[in-house]
């Protein structure tokens, strides 16, 4: 807390995304998920109620569109089904795409906070302090995903929300949200930190498939996958690398090429330049049949 | 027609602008009662709220902003035009503006504790609305310089601190006659307290001239910028129909106009309550009545320029949204403000009009109205209609909490208004008598010319 | 004119460096001073400076890690079992009937846990880790327990029960982080390569002609808030 | 990992006063506190019980009968987390979201707590030993016959107890009921294949036609399933595997599917016949028995266009081995039987018996093998109770009165047992009309083994432990109370053990050797067991041995319009509320459901087409009424449904069942014709016809879903591409 410190950290909370000088080191987590294998179960998002404290707000609320759901399955039918003189059936199925928060790099959300409750950690993340947050819900407006949740209601207090025997399964590793603070997707972070404090002890890096986010871990398709971008051994490293998407660009070269490209790496609003961290393979659709 | 009488005796202007502070009417309290008891409608509604939470507001995801941030920004547009008529006015030395600033001063003060509540009530924790404050603390942090809201949390202080100045400054001479006329009571320590020793001597004359000019100087870049701060709360974000770099004038000329139709409206009100027919003459009406006319034109100037540069973007989401807004849900609120907003004010062109009391009384309100609708218009819509089609959501209306703060914002601001009429002259006296005076010097100067000039064709 | 102008420069000024003198000298007294917590009041009165204190003042000198083991394993640096107090205190027959091991034993024959209060109780929000901390001073850099835990925990062996004697604020906390410590000291374990160290920041060797490698605590905030 | 089961209850208590308040003062608290708090702290504890720190436990997932294995994370003695056991070969350390939201059922705060005595219409709390004398009374001098027990699917050596039990008074009367049971698929895969479940490798196969088999959403083994389907998709050598549907209402499997095929309700066989004309590589008996299905008459009857079974044909000639399933849509007809044998035949034509679809491993324990529920067994049930044959009901694991059809009159006949005995977890509809309600521990309290019906591989007994202490210190394990019961009648035979858990473990130690612990002593199997959840076994084959017995094959033709029934009624199954015994377990309610995104209601769907006929839209409430009954809810107009169909997901419409459940949604089981399949017997579901009119009210329906309508819009959010385009070889 000193004028100086705030000159000089100012750069450094703020400039931590690769667009600036400075790459993420050891640690940049990202996420990649495989739209053709994800089937849509939402196991994925229970399995974030339970690891996160996430309040089930019950009917009139979710009418409200007051849910907090951290990680949501969309579903798409194809913008011709049901249309006039389009296709009376959804034959080539749905599309199911699990949207969490993106943890951007150059984070919409991170720049309009007035209290600076949102920021970028060092590990590429878009961390959200909970108790720093006053409610101004800036963040949210700026959200281009809207994957931000609103503690709209004190749930802690609220009847039927966490009776006191359910209490008892609340992960004391995560805060239990008051009324008036914004939260979002963390990545697991309190998964992330117990990795962390592990390989710090034992004086190495994380390594790949340590640490497991809990929508990942659930996932009966194995869809989603997630680890170290920087890491070249981890499996996240080498699928973007193989998609030739890159966490820095706004328009990946790939796409760029005449007559399109045969890879299915990309990410959702990429030329809005959040530069997100979740990278998505397009589902794939049989031609044959 | 004159602006003002130019017989007017001094003692009459004094006589007739204290009589407003003697006890006031038996409509007075009723309208101080119902004041009041709308405000209780807002305070019941912010206590449910900060009980409950933020949710009984019906706001949701993505609506994640409300008629609180629309009525914020009304308030302080409403702010503007006391500054345009006490500083800018001032400056370019039109003396009609007289009779008429200082309730608009007053107004601009109101109108800024008003919209500074909203953003406390908009505030999902406001009990640690401090944490927003740059200061130094025990957990060694500063809020985020680079956010609009905080840019906007510091201009709307530092307008209102500057407000509050200027009014009081410039309410020191008169301060000092109701110091000299009322001889008992509280009013007269709170007078001698106020009055700082108003002497009225040459030096206190020369010194106050020159504090009054430079905080008006002070004031007028202060005004601006504090709506085009808050312009870029919104320009500054990505969110369709937001990110438009005409806002910041935009939102100026917006608080301009809606400022004037609020100065129409109390000057209306004012006239009749306080029969101040002498002073709030219909001439100076007409000019208000007219720089509200070219303000409305600018602003639809500056909406249609919105309009087209949406339209002719490449930005879809954008264009959707203004789509969105003319045919979606939102549709009659949006065609009602431009009704109110463009289409009302034509009647302001005709001259029968100018000084008709009640069409302009009807006009002002409806222009208020409209303006409170173009901040809604802008508020709501981008948030049911944004970039990310999964989160549309076109059903969700405020509910009676954020009505009832709407609402209640009416009554405390009138409470505040009413009382500052009662206790402080709201038609600034010593400026009138120097506004009577030049103009009896000018007319006197006009005869002497006039005969010269008759007398110098006599000669040919 | 002048002369108002003046003023309201001057006056503008002195606001501005003392604004400033208060903001850049917080940060000395957060870390020197002292803020004594409440005495709490505990179901046995522990007298740690009967196991803890210096020898010559009647302790035992009982290292802070016998009792308190899980504060090198764990975030949480715990309360010992009953069990352990138990295990030494069934074989010493001359304090046997003191009051307060009377009581100890009460509760070990209705198996009951001691319901000891806490008395550095940070927020529910704040994760303080332990386990980082003793890895970090105890095992790296060589120091004593006492003074490291007694960083935070005050002068333990000079008190019965424990009584918090800093301020645990977040300034306080972020005070230390943003001090340069050397990694490694003499007599302490290196472990595992330099890597470790990039996390937050890379360790900088200061100055050249002492060699030594020093970082930062991190300064996230998701380290303590999550 | 632990010395002994005695000392590790010590462990699962549940640490410091109230855990619940550490944890969810969570932004109460803001500032530094001394001395308002106590400090969690042991009595005596183990060395890897260490505060701040979880440890993991081994069990099994009891929430469906796939018998998926879990791994639950406790700390400072609660249960937090269910995870996967990566041990398993059925779940490989996935789980879905119900099996997530076990933790829900152990913490659900509307659990009994007290056995319960019917006093009038109370329940009245008494004490265990009082319970078990009054069914020691209530059982004196009735005869087995009159004695009915009621369960859902059991396995393991519950099963062995509760045979044990049953037939220490001569009862046979065991009913083992599941509403959603693949009843006549079973019967039909024993004819074609010789067993009633096969393994189907589904990771194997190059094209996968399902007949309405939603193997990803709620059939069977569904995670077992999704891990295969993954594989399957990434193609064994490189070749992305090819998934069709056919099926009246899209299920989340045709969600998936490169090609959903909607199909007339019920004429799924002829389809399947009309493919194996379309393939022409038939012989003998089969190519006589589909020559008349050819491609005009097949589209005719079953709205399928020639050309897509061209291509289908086509595709499954192409590209080889494949694998036909059928599922719930095809079986749940009077001819249900016959279509899943048309369904199976395919399988022959195609050669993939032996391939594609295997012999399954069995747990060479007979007496453990599952019961399998089914829905036979409740008419059979209900027909005797109707009949006042039984003076006794026991009820576990089931709750007939909300899943048999309205038609059937459950509730009344079953007031025509003296005395009902139900053991719950809940007092769910049956439970409120029990006599005697004796409350369970949950699945994470409780002792148990596990077998399930369908493996993979290998054989696998899947062992169930506590994860915490019990919740309420009045509920007991299924196991304890049947112990405590079969006491009464042979005192002799089981007085050695004290409890079910001394049971559970001689049993097992007993059989060491057969479970691979030859060279461990007792103490070390036992610990090897209970850390491991899994007893892996070699298991035994059963051979395929079915036959492409032709003969019986009859499939109707669909019949003619109904004019005061237009519509067929299809009750769906949703994949996480599925019948309805899991549906006060608030993150399910509360989890949308995948393709309507609705949550804690019902819906009626229906094809936007047929609505616009109807004059109905998103909303409106309407009431759907069949021969037997009406029920009203809202309707959401949903592309992905034949027009002649309407569909109504099962699971909610509680009566009972607690805050969570009760009140939300309607029952489709309540307006469900009673029609059985011909051949075994079987409920089926999908017979029922009923018209649909509107009641003038609307409602706003509340989904996750936006006013987008489930568009994308503008820009790309979820991308799709042929595989014309994609070169999946590259990929990581």
């Amino acid at each position: 807390m000193s004028i100086s410190n705030l000159l000089e950290n100012w750069s450094q909370f703020r400039h931590t995304h690769p667009v600036e000088d400075k790459p993420h080191d050891p640690y940049k987590w990202a996420m990649s998920i495989d739209l053709d294998a994800c089937s849509g179960c939402n196991a994925c998002s229970v399995a974030c109620y339970a690891e996160n404290n996430l309040p089930v707000v019950g009917k009139e609320k979710y009418a409200n569109g007051q849910v907090m759901h951290w990680i949501r399955i969309e579903h798409y039918w194809d913008e011709d089904v049901g249309e006039e003189g389009g296709r009376e059936f959804p034959d080539q199925g749905a599309q199911f795409l699990p949207m969490m928060c993106q943890q951007c790099e150059a984070a919409p959300c991170e720049t309009v906070c007035p209290v600076g409750a949102t920021n970028h950690t060092p590990d590429g993340l878009n961390s959200q302090i909970y108790n720093r947050c006053i409610g101004s819900r800036y963040c949210s407006a700026n959200c281009p995903y809207k994957v931000r949740y609103f503690n709209w209601y004190d749930y802690p207090s609220t009847e039927n929300i966490w009776p006191a025997e359910m209490t008892q399964q609340l992960n004391p590793d995560v805060t239990v949200r008051g009324k008036g603070v914004m939260e979002k997707c963390t990545f697991c972070v309190q998964r992330l930190a117990a990795a962390k404090v592990t390989a710090k002890s034992e004086g190495r890096i994380v390594q790949d498939g340590e640490v497991q986010t809990a929508c990942q871990q659930a996932c009966p398709t194995s869809a989603i996958s997630f680890g170290n971008l920087v890491d070249p051994e981890s499996r996240v490293h080498k699928q973007w690398r193989a998609q030739q998407v890159e966490l820095d660009k706004d328009k990946q070269a790939k796409d760029e090429k005449e007559g399109g490209t045969e890879l299915r790496g990309y990410r959702i609003l990429e030329d809005m330049r959040p530069y997100p961290s979740v990278m998505y393979l397009e589902r794939v659709r049989e031609s044959a049949i | 027609m004159k602006d003002i009488r130019e017989d007017i005796a001094w003692a009459k202007i004094n006589q007739d602008v204290l009589k407003s502070l003697e006890n006031p009417r038996k409509l007075y309290w009723v309208i101080l009662f119902i004041a009041l008891a709308m405000l209780g409608v807002a305070v019941g509604c912010e206590v449910y709220q900060y009980e409950v939470g933020m949710g009984v507001a019906n706001m949701d995801n993505p609506h994640m902003w409300g008629l609180y941030i629309a009525t914020f920004i009304f308030w302080i547009g409403m702010s503007h035009s006391g500054t345009l008529l006490s500083a800018i006015l001032h400056l370019m030395h039109a003396d009609w503006r007289k009779p008429i600033y200082r309730f608009a001063e007053a107004m601009t003060t109101f109108s800024l504790l008003t919209a500074g509540l909203f953003v406390a009530v908009h505030l999902g924790r406001v009990w640690q609305i401090y944490y927003a404050l740059p200061y130094p603390n025990e957990r060694g942090t500063w809020p985020n310089f680079q956010s609009p809201l905080l840019w906007d949390a510091m201009a709307i202080f530092t307008y209102l601190s500057s407000s509050i100045i200027f009014l009081y400054v410039g309410m020191i001479p008169d301060l000092a006659i109701c110091r000299d006329r009322i001889h008992e009571g509280w009013r007269k320590k709170l007078y001698t307290l106020l009055s700082l020793g108003w002497e009225g001597t040459d030096r206190q004359w020369r010194n106050f001239r020159v504090t009054y000019l430079t905080v008006a100087c002070f004031l007028i870049p202060l005004a601006v910028s504090v709506h085009s701060i808050v312009a870029s709360d919104f320009g500054m974000s990505q969110q369709p129909g937001w990110h438009i770099t005409s806002f910041p004038p935009y939102f100026v000329a917006g608080a301009l106009y809606s400022g004037c139709a609020a100065i129409i409206t109390l000057f209306i009100i004012l006239r009749y309550v306080f029969r101040f027919e002498e002073y709030m003459t219909l001439p100076i009406l007409k000019k208000i009545v007219r720089l509200t006319f070219a303000i409305a034109m600018v602003w639809t100037y500056l909406n249609a320029v919105e309009f087209a540069s949406v339209w002719y973007s490449h930005d879809q989401a954008s264009k959707d949204v203004l789509i969105q807004k003319a045919s979606g849900t939102y549709a009659p609120f949006w065609w009602a403000m431009i009704f109110c907003g463009s289409i009302v004010p034509l009647v302001l062109a005709f001259k029968r009009f100018q000084t008709n009391i009640p069409v302009l009384f009807a006009v002002s309100l409806l222009l208020n109205l409209g303006m409170w609708l173009e901040r809604w218009m802008i508020v709501a819509p981008t948030f049911s209609h944004g970039i990310y089609p999964w989160t549309w959501d076109h059903d969700q209306w405020p509910s009676f909490v954020q009505w009832g703060m709407v609402f209640g914002s009416f009554g405390w601001f009138t409470l505040l208004f009413m009382v500052f009429c009662k206790v402080f002259p709201s038609v600034s006296m010593y400026e009138v008598k120097e506004m009577v005076y030049h103009r009896s010097q000018q007319s006197k100067k006009q005869e002497e010319t006039g005969k010269f000039a008759a007398a110098g064709k006599g000669a040919h | 004119m002048h002369r108002f102008l003046r003023i309201s420069v001057l006056l503008t000024g002195l606001f501005a460096a003392v604004s400033v003198y208060a903001a850049e000298s917080l940060q000395t007294t957060q870390m020197t001073e002292d803020s004594l917590g409440p005495l709490v009041e505990q179901p046995i009165e522990f007298p740690h400076n009967r196991h803890a204190g210096d020898a010559g003042k009647g302790g035992m000198e009982i290292n802070c890690m016998y009792c308190h083991t899980y504060a090198r394993r764990s975030a949480v640096a715990g309360i010992p079992p009953l069990q352990k107090c138990i295990g030494c205190h069934q074989g010493i027959e001359s304090v046997r009937e003191a009051p307060r091991i009377k009581k100890l034993f009460e509760y070990w024959d209705a198996k009951k846990a001691v319901p000891w209060k806490k008395v550095h109780d940070l927020p529910d929000f704040v994760r303080f880790n332990h386990e980082r901390h003793i890895k970090r001073f105890v095992e790296q850099q060589n120091r004593p327990f006492q003074e490291v835990c007694g960083y935070c925990h005050g002068d333990v062996k000079e008190m019965t029960v424990a009584r918090r004697s800093k301020a645990l604020s977040m300034g306080w906390c972020a005070s230390c982080h943003q001090k340069d410590h050397a990694v490694v000291a003499e007599g302490g374990t290196q472990i595992g390569s330099q890597a470790y160290w990039y996390t937050f920041y890379k360790p900088e060797a200061t100055d050249g002609s002492t060699d030594v490698l020093k970082a930062k605590g991190p300064n996230d905030c998701w380290q303590c808030h999550k | 990992m632990m010395d002994s089961g005695f000392d590790r209850r010590d462990f699962l208590k549940v640490m410091g006063w109230s855990g619940a308040a550490v944890a969810l003062s969570g932004c109460g608290n803001t500032s530094i506190e001394d001395g308002k708090e106590t400090v969690v702290s042991y009595v005596e504890a183990a060395d890897f019980v260490i505060p701040g720190i979880g440890v993991y436990y081994n069990s099994s997932c009891a929430q469906c009968d796939a018998g998926c294995s879990i791994n639950g994370k406790v700390r400072e003695g609660r249960v937090l987390k269910l995870e996967g056991n990566p041990a398993s070969g059925i779940n490989n350390g996935k789980m879905c979201g119900l099996g997530q939201a076990g933790v829900q059922h152990h913490y659900n705060p509307d659990r009994v707590r007290e056995p319960l005595l019917r006093n009038g219409n109370q329940g009245e709390a008494i004490s265990w030993e009082k319970a078990y004398a009054l069914i020691a009374e209530k059982l004196d001098g009735v005869s087995g016959e009159e004695i009915a027990f009621l369960s859902g699917g059991v396995s393991g050596h519950l099963k062995v107890l509760l045979g044990n039990y049953l037939s220490s008074f001569g009862c046979k009367n065991h009913f083992v009921y599941e509403a959603l049971s693949p009843g006549v698929v079973r019967a039909a895969n024993k004819k074609a294949y010789g067993v009633e479940m096969p393994r189907y490798n589904i990771n194997k196969a190059k094209v996968v036609l399902s007949f309405g088999a939603d193997f990803l959403g709620a059939w069977v083994s569904p995670v077992h399933f999704s891990q295969q389907y993954a594989q399957f998709r990434n193609g064994a050598d490189g070749q992305r595997g090819v998934l069709i549907q056919v099926e009246p209402k899209m299920t989340l499997t045709g969600a998936n599917a490169d090609r959903w095929v909607p199909i007339r309700p019920g004429t799924e066989g002829i389809l399947a016949l009309g493919i194996i004309n379309a393939l022409g590589t038939a012989t003998g008996d089969i190519a006589a028995a589909v020559k008349n299905y050819d491609k005009v008459r097949v589209s005719k009857e079953t709205g399928v266009p020639p050309g897509q079974i061209d291509k289908i044909a086509a595709i499954l000639k192409l590209r080889s081995p494949s694998l036909v399933l059928a599922g719930g849509a095809a079986e749940g007809y009077a001819h249900g039987s016959q279509n899943a044998a048309a369904i199976n035949l395919l399988n022959h034509v195609l050669g993939n018996v032996g391939k594609t679809i295997v012999a399954p491993v069995t747990v060479p324990f007979p007496q453990m093998a599952p019961a399998k529920g089914n829905t036979a067994a409740l008419k059979s049930l209900n027909d005797g109770l109707a009949a006042g044959n039984f003076k006794v009901l026991f009820n576990y694991a089931a709750n007939p009165v909300y899943t048999a059809p309205g038609a059937m009159k459950f509730k009344d006949n079953m007031a025509k047992a003296e005395f009902k005995v139900a053991f719950t977890h809940y007092l769910d509809e049956t439970a409120l009309q029990a006599d005697l309600v004796l409350p369970l521990d949950s699945a994470l309290e409780d002792w148990g083994t596990q077998v399930p019906e369908y493996m993979t591989e290998g054989a696998q007994i899947n062992i169930l432990q506590p994860l915490m202490e019990n919740l309420h210190p009045n509920t007991r394990g299924m196991g304890e109370i049947l112990l405590a019961l079969i006491k009464q009648r042979r005192p002799e035979e089981y007085k050695n053990y004290e409890d079910y858990y001394a049971y559970l473990r001689a049993a097992l130690v007993q059989n060491k050797n057969a479970f691979g612990g030859h060279s461990m002593d007792d103490d070390t199997f036992w610990n090897e067991t209970l850390t491991k959840g899994i007893i892996k076994l070699a298991g035994t084959t059963t051979a395929l041995n079915g036959g492409t017995n032709v003969s019986s094959l009859k499939l109707p033709t669909p019949a003619e319009q109904d004019e005061q029934f237009p519509l067929q009624l299809i009750p769906s199954v949703n994949i996480s509320l599925r019948d309805g015994r899991n549906s006060n377990q608030p993150w399910l309610q509360e989890s949308p459901d995948p393709l309507t995104t609705i949550v804690w209601d019902s819906w009626m769907e229906i094809h936007p087409k047929k609505a616009a006929e109807l004059g109905i839209v998103e909303g409106d409430i309407v009431e759907v009424t069949s021969r037997v009954g009406s029920i009203k809810t809202q309707a959401y107009l949903f592309p992905g449904i034949h027009p002649d169909a309407i569909s109504i997901p099962i699971g909610q419409g509680h009566e009972a069942m607690g805050r969570y459940a009760k009140g939300y949604g309607v029952n489709p089981f309540k307006i469900i014709d009673t029609v059985f399949d011909r051949e075994t017997g079987e409920l089926a579901m999908h017979e029922t016809r009923v018209k649909v009119s509107k009641t003038g009210q609307r409602v706003i329906i509340v989904k996750d879903e936006s006013a987008a309508g489930a568009k994308q819009v503008r820009e790309k959010i979820a991308g799709r591409v042929s595989t014309d385009n994609v070169d999946l070889s590259k990929e990581v």
